[in-house]
């Protein structure tokens, strides 16, 4: 039974200028122990997608499973048992802290209201800080007394009290500087291993997320166009989208980056309000054909490992991709020496 | 300790800034001019008690001198900062009170819940105020606890619409995202969490609408609608407007006084603001 | 003495503030009072010398039995309309203005007006009407000629017409800048030779008295009259030679300052508590304070002022505070523990700045006698409303003019018959005495002088004695005027006269 | 000669704590035509680099307080207000993180363009809306004369930096300074700002000065580094070796503490501590407490830049000490 | 365009609605009715006119029918008809609107300029003593109660000096002439408006001060900067016109304030607006005139938010249509 199973899910944000639909039919699952990255540009709806699973965010369509048990429609009181197997941690340490409360009471909270006595929440607030490697004193300063890098282990401090089975982590180092980032990324995974959490961990940064993943989702406005295990989609990714994303990520090496021609994704995010008809990326995408701007493809298996909403993509899972020529096609530059 | 630390730490900011230390000198010794007016005068500050229209200093045992029948300024101005701060203050907690409720809900809930404060609040705005304060008072009649409800009820709204916009801001954020996350309720998380952090802006605006409440109090009183059997700054000004020619000071004596205590209560508000705003924090 | 200067415009003001009507028919006070008698006129005056002279009226000659009166109306007269004024006008206005609305009192005995020609009308009473009773009626404030082709047929007191009055005067209505001003033309067709020596007559009025006492020195007034501005600037501005105070003009309507008591409330019923708290309070002290001397402490309704039928012969109540509690504690009142012997409930009459200081001082004295006192100081409509149609009050500081003749308007604040709830400036204080009334009666129908006068200065011992209402002051009201004002202050109740023989001397 | 020239630029925030300095000592020279990319972590003082170059520093607190800024041999850091006015937007040029709020709100795109041709070239106001419209076309704007009249609320975050990019180069500046150009952006929108950029300098010929905390930016984008590590520069080199060989423990510190897609899962490296702030610098090296081959001398002695191989510079005692370099290092 | 005026106009409509229930409802509470307290000072006994007007007022009706027929009228812009004054109260309170507004509008336009102009030199010279005196006057002006300045003046300019006239708007039996009309009327006008002004010219001041620092700090301003463009110009074309912001949102906000304020300040100067009339009615319990100041006065805050909202449209591309 998989730790959290999500179908068709939608969650749309009446607005005065129309309907934003911000996350539009979503489906998967997450095993125990397992961590899915999930990947996209900005407004892309990661981050609605991951409080709709936490029930923050009004959901108006499908289903959100948390081990077995549709949470979708509890009252408060009936998510309470719940609550703590799903949790979440932000991306801005600075925000994700009351200012006002001292570092204890912030990560105590969850304790105090699943109604822990007091003495077993100072124990527990103890070992919890120890756990993400703060000294125990720091339980009685307040959050602007941290760094980014502290602030955001205090908030993971916060996320584990209830020992949840899975953390959504939405953005978690996106604000920290390079050498802290790897403290928490590391942090993240030593606790992994220990307590056997499961992470849906959303970011922007592809090595990040590679870095982290088991598995990855990429989404383009509302929808996932690609799922699959880590190493395949880097391999071989299967969504134009998907491949234009990881052309653009800078390289890791100046040869490299002077080395591989890189496809210039041209044009940008399409509006939510008033998203294009058929597949959402016809526009930007290289292959686009006549059904592409008609119907909305939906994701479907390539494989065992493989699935991408695209209706280009051949059966043996791959996309025919233009070869880097001097002469760009349509709506694709090249770009390198 | 941290607490102390933080406390002390905005006391040093508050005392950074010297306007703010005058102001709340001020203040101060207004509030012990209220408590301290029944000893320094015992007799009632409406008694006539000499002749009429003494300059200041003109005779010792009226140092401010007396009004157009004789009665000692220095009393009335010293029983007057009774009725100041007490239509003030609480016109002020009054107001600061109905404009959290509103506020609080309006922002936290958001939707059709704001959309209706909000025009409730706009209605209020609309009708202009101080006519509004007049016909409450002259309606109810001129007493000094109809005057703090006529007060209250156009100083409420900068206040809920103040609240509601720290609450917009705060109701997002990730903090309190944690707190619906773990399951806490809706109430908890507007009195513990978003409010505390709401609250400093809102404690400014307070302070300067004791200000405003003691402006209107005084417009009030000085059109002749107050309170006939309390002594009032805004009054006196009133009576003494006669007067202009021959003793203006029955005029400028109260009202420097109310001008001054505004002043402080301003100075006090901007030393607040730096010493509680977070958002002027780090500069 | 001087011969008239033709030409100019005057701009004048009063004590008070800007009338809701230009003419109010039921009366509404002095500012109407003063806006409408520019353009609507009377049939009698009374002059300084306390003597009738004719308006309208050639002639008002009573019968031998004084139950009827024979009035020429002048002839020549016109309307501002152009029409003619005659015997019709005149009797409309008695019969449809003046009985039902301004004058009912004294013409309670009214049997009918009968128009014998074009420009004379008898009217006849049920009863002998002692002439000066009829003349002052004929000279006073309810005595307006209305003209019958505009108000016949129409409610008096909503016609559109009393916003733009058409009378007889001197004075046209010209126009009426609300909140500031109203100005009046020169009636080129006058039926006095000459007058109006002015161009123009500008009312303004202003809320505040010190502005009329700037807007003096300025310039830009020439005339203020029934005091208008602070008493210390009529001392600076006298003082400077350009201008003059005049406390000419009130002598048939002389001020008071009054004090009712409400007999309805059980404490002030007893004569004893009344004469006891007048024993509290240091009348000569009020002249002083509150007005700067311009006053003196009356003694009885019938005030100094009226020579016809003063007297000295009253009980007076001096300023003895020990006496005071001396009787209260007599009439059982004794002082409890906390000090206190009674609560009552005191009403200053807001129209004059004075009345409120004048409470003040009165909620001082009378707690000094250990009487509480809790002050009101509601304005105008709010304490004709609160003193005379509800009677909401325990004291009543207020003031009223009387004329010379003290019936009706004088003795009604006294008999039973003048408490109409809803009729202001009437007997509020509930009091109630047959023996009064008999008196009153009396009075009402003696005509001869000589005895009418007893009559009356019995009638001023017996309210002096009862004091449910007192005339705590006489008042002495001032007029002030740029010096080369000519002719102001010179009728008996000089707010009411037409103004048409002012001019300017530059 | 190098068109700019920095000489020991020294900027020093006078705060209520007192005078920090922010930039200490730092030079550095870029070439015609050559890209240098200033790396290091948040509050290192890379931005008020940029900003003492273009004498824009936020005054007060911050004021340049030493060493020289050389134009084409000419002290910008001397000039009179009214001289560096003319040589901002004209000779040198920067265009700055956030895109969106570095445009006014309520002025026009088209304008805000018009106004720096004009303030610089005297054409006429149809010359330079004519010049404007082809800097629009050469930044790649889609329908230029549709975003002519457009406010910048109405464009993405990647067209407003575009339209930056556009006011930056539209008198063809010897330098152009691009302090963390892409950070605000989306990958993909990055990628293409980058790839302009490029395109642009070979067009245009000017000196690039980035500015970024991203080591892939900065691997896509110059052809030599400068580290910086609490206001000063702790090494600088070409950017191939400075990837291959890192010589300064920082250095090392942050290319390994980044995940690196070419190598299979790994542990990240991890660099202790955090960035002290500039009020608290130690004594001796700003990075010995963090450092794993901290000595005695690091902790007291300020290690000065030395020159390990041609064309490279490293502040750093141990480097210093082992006096050998990987052949790599000095391959560029 | 026309779509927000719809959509505003759609709001005022509630507003008004709202704002005629509210005062129509607190006047229910009011002890005594407007009717009684005129009979009694006009000395009207006659229980068969009093029946009369009762019914001319439809006050023989229960409250909310009266409430009914008054929205009905004020719908049809008839306000009622005012006994007192005799006339119809729409025409009572047009007699006295003009003085009021022309006494608002010199005043928000002195505020305007002068605040603005403060705002902008204590920004500009910050930290200077331009910048202390500035603000220093600023806090004077916000903290002195209006009516009280006004009399001040008044002892001052009018008394001591003799420069100005102590109240009023017109010099009666001055010069006819249009000309000579309108300088009186200026002449009158310089210190009420300077006495109602002065507070809003010091909350425009501090305001305006406050953001122009804001919008220096901000990054546009540094690439306007950047771009070599001098320091007035970068003021003028960039800075100003973003600062003004605030201080339009405020003068919105303020414009009840304004009203309210010039009723107290008319008072001091007898000026002949509003205040004589409301004073006169509110005390009077003339209560068809005081609902018609609230419901007009309502308006006229309504009206001038619109406009601030057009103003603000035009200074600021952002706010759009939506
Ligand atoms: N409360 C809300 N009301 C209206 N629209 C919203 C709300 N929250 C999010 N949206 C919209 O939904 C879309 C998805 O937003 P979301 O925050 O999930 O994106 P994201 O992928 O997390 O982006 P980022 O990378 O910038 O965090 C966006 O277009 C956003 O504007
Ligand atoms: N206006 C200012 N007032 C006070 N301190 C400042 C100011 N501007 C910068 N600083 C400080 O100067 C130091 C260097 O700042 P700078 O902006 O140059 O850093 P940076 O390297 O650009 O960082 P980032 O990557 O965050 O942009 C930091 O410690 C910062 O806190
Ligand atoms: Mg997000
Ligand atoms: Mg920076």
């Amino acid at each position: 039974m998989p730790l959290l199973s999500v179908r068709d899910l939608r969650v749309e944000y009446p607005t005065t200028r129309g309907l934003v639909r911000a996350v539009n039919g979503v489906s998967f699952d997450i095993a125990p122990g397992e961590t899915v990255g999930l990947v996209g540009e900005s407004g892309c709806g990661k981050s609605t997608l991951g409080r709709a699973i936490l029930r923050l965010a009004p959901i108006t369509g499908g289903s959100v499973a948390v081990e077995g048990r549709d949470i979708t429609h509890l009252t408060r009181r009936e998510l309470e048992p719940v609550r703590p197997v799903v949790q979440m941690i932000f991306q801005d340490p600075q925000g994700s802290l009351n200012p006002r409360s001292t570092v204890g009471r912030s990560i105590g909270q969850p304790l105090a209201v699943a109604g822990w006595d007091r003495d077993a929440i100072e124990a527990r607030v103890a070992e919890l800080l120890r756990l993400v490697g703060l000294p125990p004193e720091a339980a009685h300063r307040f959050p602007h007394e941290f760094s980014g890098g502290q602030r955001q282990r205090i908030g993971i401090a916060r996320a584990l009290a209830l020992k949840p089975k899975l953390i959504v982590c939405d953005e978690p180092v996106s604000a920290l500087d390079v050498s802290v980032r790897a403290q928490v990324i590391n942090l993240l995974k030593d606790l992994q291993a220990e307590l056997k959490v499961s992470y849906l961990f959303i970011g922007h940064d592809l090595s990040v997320i590679e870095h982290i993943s088991d598995r990855v989702l990429v989404m383009y406005l509302g929808r996932i166009v690609e799922a699959g295990g880590r190493e395949r989609i880097w391999r071989r990714p299967l969504h134009p989208y998907t491949r234009a994303l990881l052309a653009a990520a800078p390289a890791g090496h100046p040869r490299l980056a002077r080395l591989r021609p890189r496809a210039v994704l041209e044009g940008e995010l399409p509006s939510p309000l008033n998203p294009p008809a058929g597949c959402a990326f016809h526009a930007r995408c290289p292959l686009a054909e006549a059904r592409c701007r008609e119907a909305t493809p939906t994701l479907r298996p390539f494989g065992p490992d493989a699935a991408a909403a695209c209706h280009v993509a051949d059966a043996t899972g791959e996309v025919p991709w233009p070869a880097p020529t001097s002469q760009p096609g349509p709506g694709v530059r090249t770009a390198g020496l | 300790m941290p607490r102390s630390q933080r406390l002390a730490a905005a006391l040093r900011r508050f005392a950074r800034h010297k306007g703010a230390l005058f102001g709340a000198l001020v203040v101060a010794l207004v509030v012990v001019a209220a408590f301290a007016a029944p000893l320094a005068f015992p007799r009632d500050p409406l008694r006539i008690v000499g002749p009429a229209e003494l300059w200041p200093f003109e005779d010792p045992r009226f140092p401010l001198g007396t009004d157009s029948v004789g009665r000692d300024i220095a009393a009335l101005i010293a029983y007057g900062s009774r009725a100041t701060l007490v239509i003030g203050l609480s016109a002020s907690l009054a107001a600061t009170l109905i404009g959290v409720t509103v506020g609080s809900v309006a922002g936290y809930y958001g939707g059709r819940v704001d959309e209706a404060a909000m025009r409730l609040t706009e209605l209020f705005q609309t009708i202009p105020s101080l006519i509004f304060v007049l016909t409450i008072v002259s309606i109810l009649g001129p007493r000094i606890e109809n005057i703090v409800i006529a007060v209250s009820a156009v100083s409420w709204t900068p206040v809920a619409r103040l609240t509601r916009a720290e609450f917009l801001t705060l109701r997002d954020r990730d903090f309190v995202q944690a707190c619906r996350a773990m399951g806490m309720g809706d109430a908890r998380i507007i009195a513990t969490e978003v409010l505390p952090n709401a609250l400093p802006p809102v404690i400014v605006l307070s302070s300067l609408i004791v200000a405003g409440a003691i402006l209107f109090e005084s417009a009030v009183s000085f059109l002749g609608l107050g309170d006939p059997n309390l002594a009032s700054w805004g009054r006196l000004i009133g009576e003494g407007r006669q007067l202009i020619r021959s003793s203006w000071y029955v005029c400028a004596l109260p009202g420097a006084a109310i001008m001054v205590t505004v002043l402080a209560l301003n100075l006090l508000g901007d030393g607040l603001n730096d010493a509680l705003n977070p958002r002027l924090r780090d500069r | 003495a001087d011969q008239p200067k033709r030409g100019g415009t005057l701009v004048a003001t009063w004590g008070g503030g800007e009338p809701q009507a230009a003419f109010v028919p039921a009366g509404g006070g002095s500012s109407p009072f003063i806006s409408s008698t520019k353009v609507l006129e009377r049939l009698l005056k009374l002059n300084l010398a306390l003597e009738f002279e004719p308006v309208l009226a050639e002639s008002v000659t009573a019968a031998p039995d004084f139950k009827s009166y024979t009035i020429a109306v002048r002839k020549g007269v016109k309307w501002h309309d152009g029409k003619d004024l005659t015997a019709d006008d005149v009797a409309f206005s008695i019969t449809d203005y003046w009985k039902p609305i301004s004058s009912g009192p004294v013409l309670k005995t009214l049997e009918g007006v009968e128009v014998k020609d074009s420009h004379t009308v008898v009217v006849r009473f049920t009863q002998p009407l002692p002439e000066l009773t009829f003349k002052a009626q004929l000279a006073g404030q309810g005595g307006l000629i209305l003209p019958k082709h505009v108000y016949a047929g129409t409610d008096i007191v909503t016609n559109p017409a009393n916003n733009a009055p058409i009378g007889t005067g001197p004075w046209k209505f010209k126009s009426w800048s609300r909140g500031s001003h109203i100005e009046f033309a020169r009636n080129e067709n006058y039926w006095q030779a000459g007058q109006p020596y002015l161009d123009k007559l500008i009312l303004r009025y202003f809320r505040d008295p010190a502005a009329r006492a700037a807007a003096l020195e300025a310039g830009e007034l020439h005339l203020a009259v029934f005091n208008p501005i602070p008493v210390p600037e009529v001392k600076r501005l006298t003082n400077t030679g350009k201008f003059v105070a005049d406390t000419h003009g009130f002598e048939n309507s002389a001020w008071a300052l009054t004090l009712d008591f409400n007999t309805r409330n059980p404490v002030l019923a007893k004569r004893e508590v009344r004469q006891a708290l007048l024993h509290a309070i240091d009348r000569n002290f009020i002249a002083q304070t509150v007005y700067y001397g311009y006053a003196r402490p009356g003694t009885s309704p019938i005030l100094t002022a009226n020579a016809l039928f003063h007297t000295e012969n009253v009980p007076v109540y001096g300023f003895d505070p020990a006496k005071a509690g001396a009787l209260l504690d007599a009439a059982g009142l004794p002082r409890k523990a906390d000090g206190k012997r009674f609560a009552v409930n005191l009403l200053a009459a807001g129209w004059f700045e004075e009345n409120g200081k004048v409470g003040a001082y009165l909620k001082q004295a009378l707690e000094d006698v250990g009487v509480q006192v809790t002050l009101t100081v509601p304005d105008r409509p709010t304490s004709i409303k609160r003193i005379y149609t509800d009677y909401d009050f325990d004291l009543a500081v207020s003031n009223n003019t009387t004329g010379v003749e003290p019936f009706p308007v004088t003795t009604q604040y006294y008999t039973t018959d003048g408490i109409v709830k809803g009729a202001a400036f009437r007997n509020a204080n509930g009091f109630s005495n047959q023996e009064l009334d008999a008196l009153v009666e009396r009075i009402a129908v003696e005509t001869d002088p000589g005895k009418r006068k007893e009559l009356v200065q019995e009638f001023a011992r017996f309210a002096a004695t009862e004091v449910p209402i007192v005339q705590l002051l006489e008042l002495d009201p001032v007029n002030v005027a740029a010096s080369y004002v000519r002719n102001h202050s010179n009728a008996a109740n000089y707010l009411g006269e037409s103004w048409g023989d002012l001019w300017l001397d530059r | 000669m190098p068109v700019l020239d920095v000489q020991g630029l020294e900027t020093t925030l006078f705060t209520r704590a007192g005078a920090l300095k922010a930039v200490d000592g730092l030079s550095f020279s870029v070439e015609a035509g050559e890209t240098v990319a200033i790396v290091g972590e948040s509050g290192c003082g890379k931005s008020l680099t940029a900003l003492s170059v273009m004498r824009l520093l936020p005054d007060p607190p911050a004021r340049i307080t030493g060493g020289r800024v050389l134009l084409d041999g000419r002290d910008l850091a001397a000039l009179p207000e009214r001289a560096m006015m003319a040589v901002r937007g004209r000779d040198v040029s920067m265009i700055f993180q956030d895109p969106m709020s570095s445009l006014n709100p309520v002025q026009t795109v088209g304008r805000q363009l018009v106004e720096v041709i004009r303030a610089h070239t005297g054409l006429s106001r149809r010359a330079a809306a004519d010049r404007a419209l082809e800097l629009l076309d050469l930044v790649r704007i889609p329908d230029a004369r549709g975003r002519f009249d457009e406010y910048p609320h109405r464009l993405s975050g990647g067209m407003c930096q575009r339209v930056m990019i556009a006011i930056a180069i539209a008198c063809r500046p010897r330098v152009l300074i691009a302090d963390e150009p892409t950070t605000a952006l989306d990958v993909t929108i990055q990628a293409q700002v980058l790839d302009l950029l490029k395109r642009l300098q070979d067009e245009v010929g000017m000196a690039m000065l980035v500015i970024s905390h991203d080591l892939g930016v900065v691997a896509e984008t110059a052809s030599r580094v400068i580290v910086m590590y609490a206001g000063r520069k702790v090494e600088e080199a070409p950017v191939e070796a400075l990837f291959d060989a890192p010589l300064h423990p920082y250095t090392q510190g942050l290319l390994a503490a980044t995940p690196n897609p070419d190598a299979p899962p790994h542990r990240l490296a991890e660099i202790p501590g955090m960035v002290p702030g500039l009020n608290e610098l130690p004594q001796g090296c700003a990075f010995a407490p963090r450092c794993p081959r901290a000595t005695t001398r690091c902790r007291v002695e300020r290690p000065a830049l030395h020159v390990p191989a041609a064309g490279r510079q490293v502040a750093c005692f141990a480097v210093e000490e082992e006096g050998t370099i990987h052949a790599a290092a000095v391959s560029a | 365009m026309g779509r927000l005026l719809g959509r505003r106009a759609l709001q005022a409509v509630g507003l008004l609605l709202g704002v005629v229930v509210v005062n129509f409802t607190l006047i229910q509470f009011a002890p005594g009715s407007f009717l009684e307290v005129m009979t009694a000072e006009q000395q009207v006994t006659d229980p068969a006119l009093i029946e009369r007007l009762k019914v001319t007022y439809g006050m023989d009706q229960p409250a909310w029918m009266q409430l009914a027929k008054y929205i009905w009228s004020v719908a049809r812009l008839d306000f009622g008809y005012s006994y007192r004054q005799n006339m119809p109260v729409i025409d009572a309170i047009l007699a006295h609107l003009p003085a009021t507004v022309l006494l608002m509008l010199s005043a928000i336009a002195l505020a305007g300029v002068v605040g603005v102009a403060a705002g902008v030199l204590a920004a500009v010279k910050v930290n200077t003593a331009w910048d202390t005196l500035v603000s220093m006057l600023a806090v004077v002006c916000f903290a002195a109660p209006s009516f009280w300045l006004g009399i001040m003046m008044l002892v001052l300019f009018g008394v001591k000096l003799g420069w100005l006239p102590v109240g009023g708007m017109l010099t009666i039996g001055g010069d006819d002439s249009l000309l000579g009309q309108t300088l009186d009327v200026l002449h009158h006008l310089i210190l009420p408006a300077a006495a109602l002004g002065l507070f809003y010219a010091a909350t425009y001041a501090r305001v305006m001060r406050a953001s122009m620092l804001e919008v220096f700090r901000m990054d546009f301003v540094r690439t306007a900067k950047a771009k070599g463009l001098g320091r007035v110009r970068v003021t003028l074309f960039h800075v100003l016109r973003n600062a003004l912001l605030p201080v339009v949102t405020i003068l919105g906000l303020q414009l009840g304030t304004v009203l309210g304020g010039s009723v107290v300040i008319e008072s001091v100067f007898s000026w002949p607006g509003i205040g004589t009339l409301l004073f006169d009615s509110v005390s009077s319990r003339n209560y068809p005139v005081v609902l018609g100041v609230l419901v007009l006065g309502s308006l006229l805050v309504i009206a001038a938010n619109l406009l601030v909202d057009l103003v603000y449209m035009k200074l600021d591309p952002r706010i759009e249509i939506s």
